[in-house]
């Protein structure tokens, strides 16, 4: 499904992957999180190549994916999705409370429901934890597919300032988004993907200015 | 009364094996999928390697029964490569290579042990008296030990890191993958807890009753049917389900009719699951 | 993948070819034989049942064997036993006799379980393939239905319900339960003992029947039959079984008396449980204390098959016999019409050579031999050396 | 005649004629009886192959339908001394009622609590048969006369064969029926057939309802045949044995019924020289077959033709 995709994400940087459904953008996250094995090309992470191992190695290598359909353990507390989160690193309890500090310090209202099964919360918490818990195994990278997906406009606004938050904390961060809005908003570059390919590339201010990406991504 | 409370035990003993017996299979439904119809031969398979160490070798029976479940928690790894290249196809590959694998079982012991019926001898035939009820001591241990057995099991996965990948495959398996949890040696790991179950529940029946090759024919039948009512992949609903089947039976023997003594569970089942298609006790779907 | 599936198609064809090879090249003809067929329980709660009766017809044809086989005129043929697993299920005997009298040519079936033995009426008259059936059973009825073509060695159960009823009656015993086995075997049995122990006075308080063949845990079906409060039970399938039963109603508290059905031989039960618990059984003798030839034979037995002999092997031993001087008079080993006339003039069977007698044979096909029973008594089989002549008393 | 028709015909007509002759080209009275059976299961591998094949419903109670069709004949021939194609034909369309009631509650279900519904239903079918004396006659079973015409072996053959044709012609007509369709529809995705307007629940139980009626007739000459009847006909291990014949021969193709049920059936008879080890055998092969060749001999023999054929055309293009 993919076809010659070329991309490049920088230690540090935000970068956004636009593309309508069906572009090839999910297929992309979970070939690069090891969930997809590709039939060729290279994936290089730190100048090591990790194509095809698979993921809880990529996991640990420092990548985590925070899915389209988030794929939290709805039968667990939010606070075991969370420790699971971490499963790959076996931190030690020192370290284990830093990561919990910081997920609750980003989304408060996790402490509140720590209890609570996954599954009992609301769509937009939900999404809170999913990125959350990828966070809790401290990665280099993160990989955001979708995270404003049948959102309200609300919590995706709050969800985006959380994104600026995390990159801030110093995690690279490759947003894939419907919404070119939201991503241009708030990344340095983006790809545009279309049937499986990569049709444009650029700084997000060029990009948001392109006539063909305002209008097929952005409805003006 | 007396008599009802004395069917009560036996059905509490009866539903302690379905219990143990329907946890491993709902474990293994839980984390693959699969339709695992050959853990009754397993279950088998236990009581008559039991049988060989203990009467044919002179082991003492509790050192027989660690041997057993040590044993079989090995073999359940050899089940996970068996049933591996069939885990993603469809329900019925399973099915069959699990079919498959009980008529191996079945023959190899027949083969080994001939056909006829095998007894171990009782550890444990004091008979006690109580309120009315009378029972042998190797039935109260059986409850005891099923009790002891589920405890464990229910520390095990919730308390420990093995444990809760065991949870976190069987709820979402992409997201266990995602997390860094390896599904196979999960799936390797829960085939190896739920036969090694599997033989302890056979070690302490097995003293009981007849072994023979044919023994767990309907057992696990019985188990399918407490797993699906449990609502499939759900631990609770499996050691609940147990339960209530060993009890239901053992009154419709006393009550009902001892003819039909199979056959209330599998009618309530298909009533439960016209009415509630995914089981009582919901489960994934 | 690929390669995988070569290998793959190579153990299969490989394995099937092997299988096929092997079935064909077993089929070699040697010298003349004559096939006897048995269908029988080989698996399951009967299946040591079934293996005894298997054994009493191997030694017979061991011994047939050395002695030179079925002689008639100037031929002799060599005997070969051709057995089949029906786990005492209807239809797979009549498939598996079925089998036997078309694919091996046997002319004469065995066959030890009632329950069997009913539908075996229906075909074995059937021309061009008819078969003579040995019904190793008590139940009389097998040979009520007028078929030609059978032969029943077994006293009928009729002879005991009577007996044993006195004998539990005096012991004070008028409560009865009865947890028998499932089949026909088992219900008519309990209908005769019912009847015969209504007759006398007692009561029946509860029926609680299970089958023996496949159940392996009887306390339920006990503990109902208990809260009767008999004061013995009628019990009864295969002895392996039985034995359980005793056992689990003693555990249970029980300390009266056991009525066991002929099936089940009370020295086997002994065997398998021990002596201490049988007390208090009335069931069919041992069956080396009537007859004195027993003993040589349960010697050779025991020796060949390391296991203590029962009534199945004996009686199928002398039956064997039997039928061989019965080919051998009717001068053809391939008319079972001919073979079963021929049995009256062999009889009567007695002598060292016989470990059981039989004496005579009704036209309906029912053999007269005679038998014995037998009461546990502080840990002694009483009674259990008074032959029963029992045709000589009916009416 | 095509090439093309001539391999799509040419073994089928091979087959009819062999098969039209077979009692008289010296074969042995036990050999016919053996085919005779698998001629008998194979129209039950059929009919679940209606159920399962084509509308993807895996259900284990074939064995109880079997069941039902030949206790219901030997009912309504013995104690309501009916006719004997009259009672064939009613037993039938009962098999197909006990169906419809059975498919209004199972339907609900889907995949493995399907599988499970119907494990029990058909599990409870045997308990009771072997316990309802009055009606069964109970462990003891009972006796079936079939019609003088059919008291011989080779009789019975030309019938069973006559039945098995017509199987196959229906099923054949079903898989290119616009029903047919509606099977497949709902087998290969559900929720598209349902936005197509096909009404699952109303489709499956057509399909399973054929397929009963199918599986009482195969009970039906079952009975016929064997003469006696006992719980044994409705046992669930039948229902394993079709499954295991239809996967062996290939779910949802034409032909793959029947060679299955051939292909394992003769030869577990073939094989009981070598006693019970057949069956370790047997199950060793059944995992390497659903492993490694999960679409069956039919399905496995179709793309490799395709293969075949795929490439010859290939060069023949350049």
């Amino acid at each position: 499904m993919l076809d010659s995709v070329s991309l490049e994400v920088m230690s540090g940087e935000l970068v956004c992957l636009l593309g309508a459904n069906g572009a090839g953008k999910s297929t992309l996250m979970r070939t690069i999180a090891g969930l997809v094995k590709p039939s060729g090309g290279t994936i290089i992470l730190d100048c090591e190549d990790i194509t095809g191992l698979k993921a809880e190695r990529i996991v640990r290598r420092g990548v985590a994916l925070c899915p389209e359909n988030r794929h939290l353990f709805p039968r667990l507390p939010v606070k075991k999705n969370l420790s699971l989160g971490a499963y790959a690193k076996h931190f030690n309890v020192k370290v284990m409370e830093e990561c919990y500090d910081f997920a609750y310090e980003l989304f408060p209202v996790l402490r509140e429901r720590g209890e609570q099964l996954a599954g009992t919360l609301s769509g937009g918490e939900q999404q809170m934890l999913a990125i959350a818990r990828a966070l809790m195994s401290k990665p280099q990278l993160l990989l955001l597919d979708e995270p404003s997906l049948g959102l309200a406009p609300l919590v995706v606004e709050s969800i985006r300032e959380k994104i600026v938050q995390i990159v801030a904390a110093g995690t690279t961060v490759l947003l894939s988004e419907q919404n070119a809005g939201i991503a241009l908003s708030i990344s340095s570059r983006g790809y545009v993907m279309e049937s499986g390919r990569v049709v444009l590339e650029g700084d997000s201010e060029s990009l948001g200015s392109d006539p063909e990406v305002k209008k097929a991504y952005l409805g003006i | 009364m007396s008599y009802f409370f004395q069917q009560l035990v036996n059905g509490i003993m009866l539903g302690s094996v379905y219990s143990l017996v329907a946890l491993g299979l709902t474990l293994i439904f839980g984390i693959l999928g699969v339709a695992h119809f050959a853990h009754g031969h397993f279950y088998m398979l236990g009581a008559f390697l039991v049988f060989f160490l203990s009467v044919s070798f002179g082991v003492p029976y509790w050192a027989a029964l660690v041997i057993a479940v040590a044993v079989f928690c090995l073999v359940g790894v050899g089940i996970e490569f068996v049933y591996r290249p069939v885990r993603d196809k469809s329900d019925i590959n399973a099915f069959i290579v699990a079919i498959g694998m009980l008529l191996v079982i079945e023959e190899a012991v027949r083969a080994v042990w001939g056909t006829g019926n095998r007894r171990i001898t009782n550890p444990y035939p004091q008979v006690l008296k109580f309120a009315g009820i009378t029972l042998e001591l190797q039935r109260l241990i059986v409850i005891g030990a099923a009790i002891v057995l589920i405890v464990l099991l229910h520390l095990f996965i919730k308390r420990t890191r093995m444990g809760s990948a065991i949870e976190a495959v069987a709820q979402d398996r992409e997201g266990a993958a995602l997390v860094g949890i390896s599904v196979n040696r999960v799936s390797i790991l829960t085939f190896s807890v739920a036969t090694g179950l599997a033989a302890a529940a056979a070690a302490l029946a097995a003293p009981l009753a007849f072994i023979a090759p044919d023994m767990a024919n309907t057992l696990v039948l019985k188990a399918f049917v407490i797993i699906v009512l449990g609502g499939l992949g759900s631990i609770k609903g499996a050691i609940l389900g147990g339960y209530l089947l060993g009890v239901m039976e053992a009154l419709a023997i006393a009550y009902i009719s001892p003819a039909y003594k199979d056959v209330w569970a599998f009618a309530a089942l298909i009533l439960i699951l016209a009415i509630k298609p995914n089981g009582l006790f919901g489960g994934r779907d | 993948m690929a390669t995988r599936k070569v290998v793959a198609l190579l153990v299969v064809t490989l394995m099937i070819g092997g299988l096929i090879a092997t079935c064909t090249s077993c089929g070699d003809t040697g010298p003349k034989e004559v096939v006897i067929g048995l269908t029988a329980p080989l698996s399951g709660g009967g299946a040591q049942y079934g293996t005894d009766c298997q054994r009493g017809i191997e030694m017979a044809i061991e011994d047939i064997n050395k002695d030179g086989g079925v002689k008639i005129g100037d031929d002799s043929y060599d005997v070969k036993l051709s057995s089949l697993d029906d786990r005492a299920e209807p239809e797979q005997g009549v498939s598996n006799a079925t089998r036997l009298a078309t694919d091996d040519g046997a002319k004469i079936i065995f066959c030890p379980v009632a329950t069997v033995i009913f539908p075996l009426l229906d075909i074995n008259e059937k021309k061009d393939e008819e078969f003579l059936i040995l019904a190793y059973t008590s139940i009389e009825m097998v040979t009520d239905e007028g078929n030609e073509l059978i032969v029943m060695p077994p006293p009928p159960f009729t002879v005991y319900t009577k007996l044993f009823t006195k004998l539990a009656m005096q012991q004070g015993w008028t409560r009865m339960a009865m947890v028998q086995t499932t089949g026909a075997y088992g219900d008519a049995w309990a209908k005769g003992m019912g009847l015969a122990w209504q007759t006398a006075g007692g009561t029946i308080t509860d029926h609680a029947r299970a089958d023996y063949y496949t159940e392996t845990d009887f306390v339920p079906f006990l503990n109902k039959a208990l809260a009767s409060s008999p004061d013995v039970l009628l019990i009864g399938g295969p002895s392996q079984p039985t034995a359980l039963v005793v056992e689990q109603a003693k555990s249970l508290g029980f300390e009266g008396g056991f009525i066991v059905m002929d099936q089940a031989k009370i020295d086997g039960m002994a065997g398998q449980i021990g002596m201490d618990k049988m007390e208090n059984c009335i069931g069919v003798a041992p069956v080396e204390a009537p007859f004195p030839a027993t003993p040589v034979f349960a010697e050779r037995y025991k020796k060949k098959y390391n296991e203590q002999v029962t009534w199945e092997s004996a009686i199928n031993y002398t039956a064997m016999i039997l039928l061989k001087d019965a080919m051998e008079s009717a001068k053809s080993v391939e008319d079972p019409m001919a073979i079963r006339k021929a049995v009256p003039g062999v009889l009567p069977m007695s002598g060292d050579e016989f470990p059981v007698t039989l004496d005579g044979i009704e036209n309906k096909g029912l053999m007269h031999m005679p038998s014995a029973i037998t009461m546990v008594k502080n840990g002694e089989y009483t009674l259990s050396s008074d032959l029963i002549y029992w045709w000589k008393e009916k009416d | 005649m095509t090439a093309e028709n001539l391999r799509k015909y040419g073994v089928f007509i091979a087959a009819l004629a062999v098969a039209c002759f077979l009692p008289y080209i010296g074969i042995s009275k036990f050999m016919l009886n053996v085919i005779i059976y698998a001629g008998i299961f194979s129209i039950a591998t059929m009919s679940l192959n209606i159920i399962m094949g084509y509308t993807g419903q895996v259900s284990l109670a074939q064995g109880a339908f079997y069941g039902i069709g030949a206790y219901g004949l030997a009912i309504l021939t013995n104690k309501a001394g009916l006719n004997f194609w009259m009672a064939m034909l009613l037993a039938c369309l009962i098999t197909a009622f006990v169906g419809l009631l059975i498919g209004l509650l199972a339907f609900r279900t889907k995949g493995p609590y399907f599988i499970i519904v119907t494990l029990c239903f058909n599990f409870i079918v045997y308990v009771v048969i072997k316990n309802w004396d009055w009606l069964s006659g109970g462990v003891r079973g009972q006796k079936i006369t079939g019609p003088e015409l059919f008291a011989g072996r080779e009789a019975r053959y030309y019938l069973v064969l006559g039945f098995v044709l017509l199987t196959l012609f229906i099923m054949w007509r079903i898989s290119r029926s616009l029903e047919g369709l509606g099977f497949m529809a709902v087998r290969d995705n559900e929720p598209l057939a349902d936005a197509l307007g096909i009404n699952i629940t109303y489709t499956k139980i057509v399909a399973f309802m054929i397929s009963c009626f199918l599986a009482g007739l195969a009970g039906c000459l079952g009975a016929l045949h064997t003469g006696y009847l006992s719980p044994t006909s409705a046992h669930y291990l039948l229902s394993f044995n079709f499954i295991i014949y239809l996967l062996v021969g290939g779910a949802g193709t034409l032909y793959g019924p029947i060679v299955g049920t051939f292909t394992v059936y003769l030869a577990l008879e073939f094989m009981k020289g070598i006693g019970e080890y057949r069956f370790m055998i047997f199950g060793i092969i059944l995992i390497l077959v659903v492993i490694y060749f999960p679409r069956g001999i039919v399905g496995g023999l179709k793309s490799l033709w395709k293969k075949v054929a795929g490439s010859r055309q290939a060069e023949e293009g350049a």
